[in-house]
């Protein structure tokens, strides 16, 4: 996998790959989608860092939770608490090596 | 010339490494399936039989220790292939030689040998100097199969000593053709979401006249099929493989860049198969796959 | 009865990246307990659950605080007893070499009824280093085990191959290689953590244990990619289109 | 298993850390439970560590720290399209290693390095495990933890998890932090080779830059970016308030690499090899996010949970008040436990100890910062007078240029009258 930079953007699929990940195999976060209808700005799209929310084609709310850098921005954003957010149990989600 | 021993079960290996040893010394090959042994004594110098009801590792490994002493030999080359890595592993370990594996060019030089190999899962490409004993693992599709007859080469019948495994074979259970010997392969990942949507793998397949397989999810974990295509499963070199659905793990597409061309169906842009790929189609599988598999038919009918 | 689990420090493939000029960045590059490894010895703490098995050892090579690391990491999972071969570049050392150093622990502490290991490393994958201890210690192998059971004396592992599924069963003493469909290795609990914290890991080195070891003459390790052509053809929108660019594309390289 | 420990510390980061390596010096036998793999392996930063805190409690500590390189070079840029106004602040008198004050590291590894300190003065540091869960007696009293499912019993548990506390928000004694006062950190790690960065930077052997700047593709909103040398490694990174990703349209994913290809920063980074993307959230309400109560009935919060983080306009300082706050935490159970106690009163210790530290003595001097931090016309439009002011001073050709029209037409143009700008200079001064 080639992690050679260019000259252009580098899409944020392209980045979650070069980051350690040991993911465990039920999501850690959970969210309540049905809430998300309401939601006019759904500000969770723009505002993960991971870009793990997006909407399908059908205009609903989407979430993975691989790839989850476990900020927490989600669970703050969200206007209508549609996000139940917890931690990867122990020695599972993101590993910096950096950091 | 010194004897170069040759492992090989199949006629295809039989051939890519007869190409192999030739650059190395005196061919000779030893293999438990007659059929080989027929067929490929006229291209070896000797050709060693062992007669054998079951593979047992340990017995046909005794076997070829013994011939392995018997001529003298220094250089032993293998398939790089799960039954391949076994033979050369337990024959080396008794004989003290080194084992490289993942080979795909052996030179002989004045220190001995000198080994290209794959490793890190095939993302690079390490040089290595193997002295001059060794059990060298090789890649397929490195070296073309050769079509040339020697002179009558000499067949030798030997009877392996009994081992203390016992086996049970269920052999592959094919549906159509065998991935390792087809000139098209079509291949499905887990962008595939059901069982019953392989079959329209299968149509695509059956349509270009090729095999199909899957990767190690769907046959290991969900048991959709017998074998996988990677580097721990089915390593194959065909004209052209369609990878649909399939993300690009390290250990699946070593085990397809023996492919003339690659074309990968995924609608994950950033899916690393696209860099492995000639043809990248980005769209999901399902929309793309029927559509191929109608026109294809429509090409077949004009 | 005994068991002796081996497992290596490998590096996370998914992980390697590449200098610009293809010198592979081995020193960022994270390293993990090899995944076949564990599932090894996972079956070997089934084993020891089960009654079947008094003492789990386990066996890596290396002297670096990873090493340690793995170590405690299968003390948590349930192994009875570490043990450290120190060696400084381990990743240097030849199958044979590595083979040989299982093999020599294996003879001086032993007999031990069962040898596991993981069927292959995920960085190196040779596959070849559990066939070799067999044959050292002139023992009945048994590769590549997607499902192992151990009744009466007896091992039987189920494996898949090339040609087929293969049931091998045979008398132990034998040496058994897994791979990483075999299990979900556990996920030890604090109170396990906190156990595996106060337990020892045994030291030696290879010239203790009379292992004769050898190193690779690795000359170059650059970043290998097939040329490919990278094409893409894009089928979000006009799906037609697409699959009509592809079979022209295919037709003109003469592959259908 | 009936064990019970002196002290469990929930979170293996730069405060929980310190708080069991003082505790172990002090005797005590405190357990540090981590939900990651390793210590450290949770933890982000923008990337500079200051030295003061190490040289009064880790003797020793810059021979054997992870440092990355010692800073040197201190600049701020006010970044435009095209280009950028650059303070350069440097240190030419030649240094020695002691008397630098502040250094690069990367917190993963910085923190690797703390575990093995508390560990060498006998703290028990268990990776690999999540506490769900404060266990409360019939009292009310913290008395153990839930880790993965299994009770954990102890005297005292001291909160160390950092700027998501979900611990602290089960017992009540904190709120969800606010959008207006929390940031997002995006972080990019990009080698480049020792001797290629100190080319590009002009740099000396382990010499390093800290460089941060606003406006350029953060122009408009409250934010900045940061740029720091690591030893082979250059790290960039954009710090955005959530209420802007909120009202602006910004999409955070994008963020890193749109800095990264900003030409003020794409000359440094250019050819390296992206290493590693992080993201982690930081507090910049100052004073006003610090936890009133930073203890209770057997309990303490410590470091990032309990609001010790600073943004001082230029820089976010965190671990050293980290540090400094596990210093105190540990004084105060050693206070209480040698009168026999763990009620909130006894412990209130605590936050005096706070109180008189380094700690509030920075909060309060910057507790009006935040606010001035919120002043628009610092993201808005200073990035354009300044290029358009300086661009103007640095243009020479056949027309005649002077700055000051140029100013007033500046300031004009963006609706900003000497009012406004007294304001704000009011403001600076009282919060700066």
């Amino acid at each position: 996998m080639s992690s050679n930079m260019e000259e252009k953007p580098l899409s944020v699929e392209k980045r979650l790959t070069l980051t350690k990940f040991e993911i465990f195999e039920k999501p850690h976060i959970i969210v309540d989608t049905e809430k998300c209808s309401k939601c006019e700005t759904k500000p969770c799209i723009k505002a993960c860092p991971a870009g793990l929310y997006s909407l399908d084609e059908n205009g609903k709310l989407v979430f993975v939770y691989e790839g989850c850098l476990e900020c927490g921005t989600c669970r703050l954003i969200c206007p209508y608490d549609a996000v139940s957010w917890s931690y990867p149990p122990g020695g599972h989600g993101v590993w910096y090596k950096f950091g | 010339m010194a004897p170069v021993i040759v492992y090989s079960e199949e006629e295809s290996w039989g051939k890519q490494l007869l190409t192999a040893a030739k650059g190395l010394g005196d061919p000779v090959l030893f293999t438990f399936n007659r059929n080989v042994a027929e067929k490929l004594s006229g291209m070896y110098t000797r050709t060693y039989y062992v007669k054998t009801d079951s593979f047992d590792p340990v017995a046909i490994s005794g076997a070829l220790r013994d011939v392995v002493n018997k001529e003298s030999a220094t250089i032993l080359l293998f398939p790089c292939t799960n039954k391949g890595r076994m033979i050369a592993g337990l024959t080396s370990g008794a004989l003290g030689f080194e084992a490289i594996t993942d080979a795909v060019s052996v030179v002989k030089t004045g220190e001995g040998l000198e080994v290209e190999k794959l490793t890190f899962g095939g993302n690079a490409m390490a040089k290595v100097k193997a002295g001059d004993k060794a059990s060298v693992c090789i890649v397929s599709g490195s070296y073309k199969e050769t079509e040339e007859a020697g002179s009558t080469g000499e067949l030798v019948e030997i009877e392996a000593k009994a081992g203390s495994v016992e086996v049970e074979y269920s052999p592959r259970k094919m549906e159509g053709v065998d991935p390792t010997k087809a000139d098209v392969v079509v291949g499905a990942g887990r962008g595939v979401k059901k069982k019953e949507d392989l079959e329209m793998i299968k149509e695509l397949a059956s349509l270009l006249g090729g095999a199909w397989s899957v990767t190690r999810p769907l046959a290991a974990d969900y048991g959709w099929a017998d074998s996988w295509i990677g580097i721990s499963g089915l390593v194959i070199s065909p004209k052209l493989y369609i990878a649909i659905g399939i993300s690009g793990q390290p250990h699946h597409t070593m085990g397809v860049r023996g492919a003339k061309i690659i074309v990968a169906i995924n609608n994950d842009e950033s899916a690393p198969i696209f860099e492995e790929a000639d043809y990248g189609v980005i769209g999901d599988l399902y929309k793309v796959v029927p559509v191929l598999i109608k026109k294809l038919k429509e090409r077949k009918q004009q | 009865m005994r068991v002796l689990v081996a497992v290596k420090l490998t590096y996370d493939i998914n992980q390697l990246k590449f200098e610009k000029d293809g010198t592979p960045l081995l020193d960022a590059c994270p390293r993990v307990m090899g995944e076949a490894d564990k599932c090894a010895l996972e079956e070997a703490v089934k084993l020891k659950d089960a009654g079947k098995a008094e003492e789990v050892t386990v066996l890596t090579i290396g002297s670096s605080k990873e090493h340690q690391r793995i170590l405690k990491d299968a003390y948590a999972m349930g192994a009875t007893k570490a043990v450290m071969v120190k060696v400084d570049d381990p990743d240097s050392l030849s199958a044979l070499s590595v083979a040989r150093i299982i093999s020599s622990y294996a003879e001086k502490t032993g007999p031990y009824d069962l040898i596991l290991l993981g069927s292959g490393a995920g960085d190196t994958h040779s596959s070849v280093v559990g066939p070799m201890v067999a044959s050292l210690l002139g023992v009945p192998l048994l590769a590549n085990a997607d499902r192992v059971s151990v009744e009466n004396g007896s091992v039987t592992i189920v494996s898949t191959l090339e040609d087929g599924q293969y049931k091998f069963t045979s008398k132990m003493p034998a040496v058994v290689t897994v791979t990483s469909e075999a299990n979900e290795p556990r996920i030890p609990t604090i109170r396990d953590i906190l156990r595996s914290k106060k337990k020892p890991i045994d030291e030696t080195t290879p010239e203790e244990l009379g292992a004769h070891v050898s190193k690779i003459n690795i000359e170059s390790i650059i970043k290998y990619e097939v040329p490919r052509k990278r094409v893409k053809i894009d089928a979000t929108d006009n799906v037609e289109e697409a699959v009509e660019k592809l079979i022209k594309a295919l037709e003109e390289e003469g592959v259908i | 298993m009936s064990e019970k420990f002196d002290v469990v510390v929930v979170g293996g980061g730069p405060a929980g850390l310190s708080t069991a390596y003082f505790l172990a010096e002090k005797g005590f036998e405190p357990v540090v439970i981590e939900r990651g793999p390793e210590p450290g392996s949770k933890n982000v930063f923008g990337g500079r560590i200051y030295s003061y805190v190490l040289d009064k409690y880790f003797p020793g500590w810059r021979k054997e720290a992870p440092i990355e390189r010692w800073v040197r070079k201190e600049r701020m840029s006010i970044t435009c399209e095209s280009d950028s106004v650059t303070l350069d602040y440097v240190k030419h008198k030649p240094l020695k290693e002691d008397e630098y004050d502040s250094f690069t590291a990367f917190l993963s590894k910085f923190t690797g390095w703390l575990s093995e300190k508390a560990e060498e003065k006998g703290a028990m540091v268990l990776p690999g495990s999540r506490v769900e869960d404060i266990v409360l007696n019939d009292q009310g009293y913290a008395s153990g933890v839930v880790a993965d499912g299994e009770k954990i019993e102890a005297d005292y548990i001291v909160i160390a998890e950092g700027v998501n506390t979900l611990l602290s928000e089960k017992l009540g004694i904190r709120s969800k932090p606010r959008l207006e006062t929390t940031a997002l950190g995006v972080k990019e790690v990009i080698r480049l080779g020792k001797e290629e960065i100190n080319k590009r930077f002009g740099l000396e052997d382990w010499e390093g830059v800290a460089h941060f700047f606003i406006g350029g593709p953060l122009k408009g909103i409250a934010g900045g970016g940061f740029l720091y040398t690591m030893g082979e490694y250059v790290t960039i990174g954009a710090v955005v308030r959530l209420s802007e990703v909120n009202r602006k349209e910004i999409t955070m994913k994008d963020i890193a690499e749109q800095l990264r290809l900003h030409p003020a920063i794409y000359r440094y980074v250019k050819d390296g090899v992206l290493m590693e993307y992080s993201a982690h959230l930081t507090r910049e309400g100052g004073l006003l996010d610090v936890l009133e109560k930073p203890y209770g009935p057997g309990y303490l919060v410590v470091g990032d949970a309990a609001g010790f983080i600073l943004n001082t306009g230029f820089t976010i300082r965190g671990v050293d008040l980290a540090i400094e706050s596990g210093r105190l935490a540990a004084e105060a159970i050693s206070k209480a436990h040698e009168e026999g106690k763990r009620d909130a009163e006894t412990l209130s210790v605590y936050k005096r100890l706070v109180e008189e530290s380094v700690i509030y003595r920075n909060l309060r001097e910057y507790r009006n910062l935040p606010k001035f931090l919120e002043n628009e016309v610092l993201y808005r439009d200073l990035p354009d007078i300044a290029c358009e002011v300086l661009g103007t001073a640095y243009t020479t050709d056949e027309e005649v240029r002077r700055i000051y029209p140029v100013l007033m037409n500046s300031l004009k143009s963006h609706g900003l009258g000497w009012i406004t700008l007294f304001k704000l200079f009011l403001e600076a001064r009282r919060s700066i």
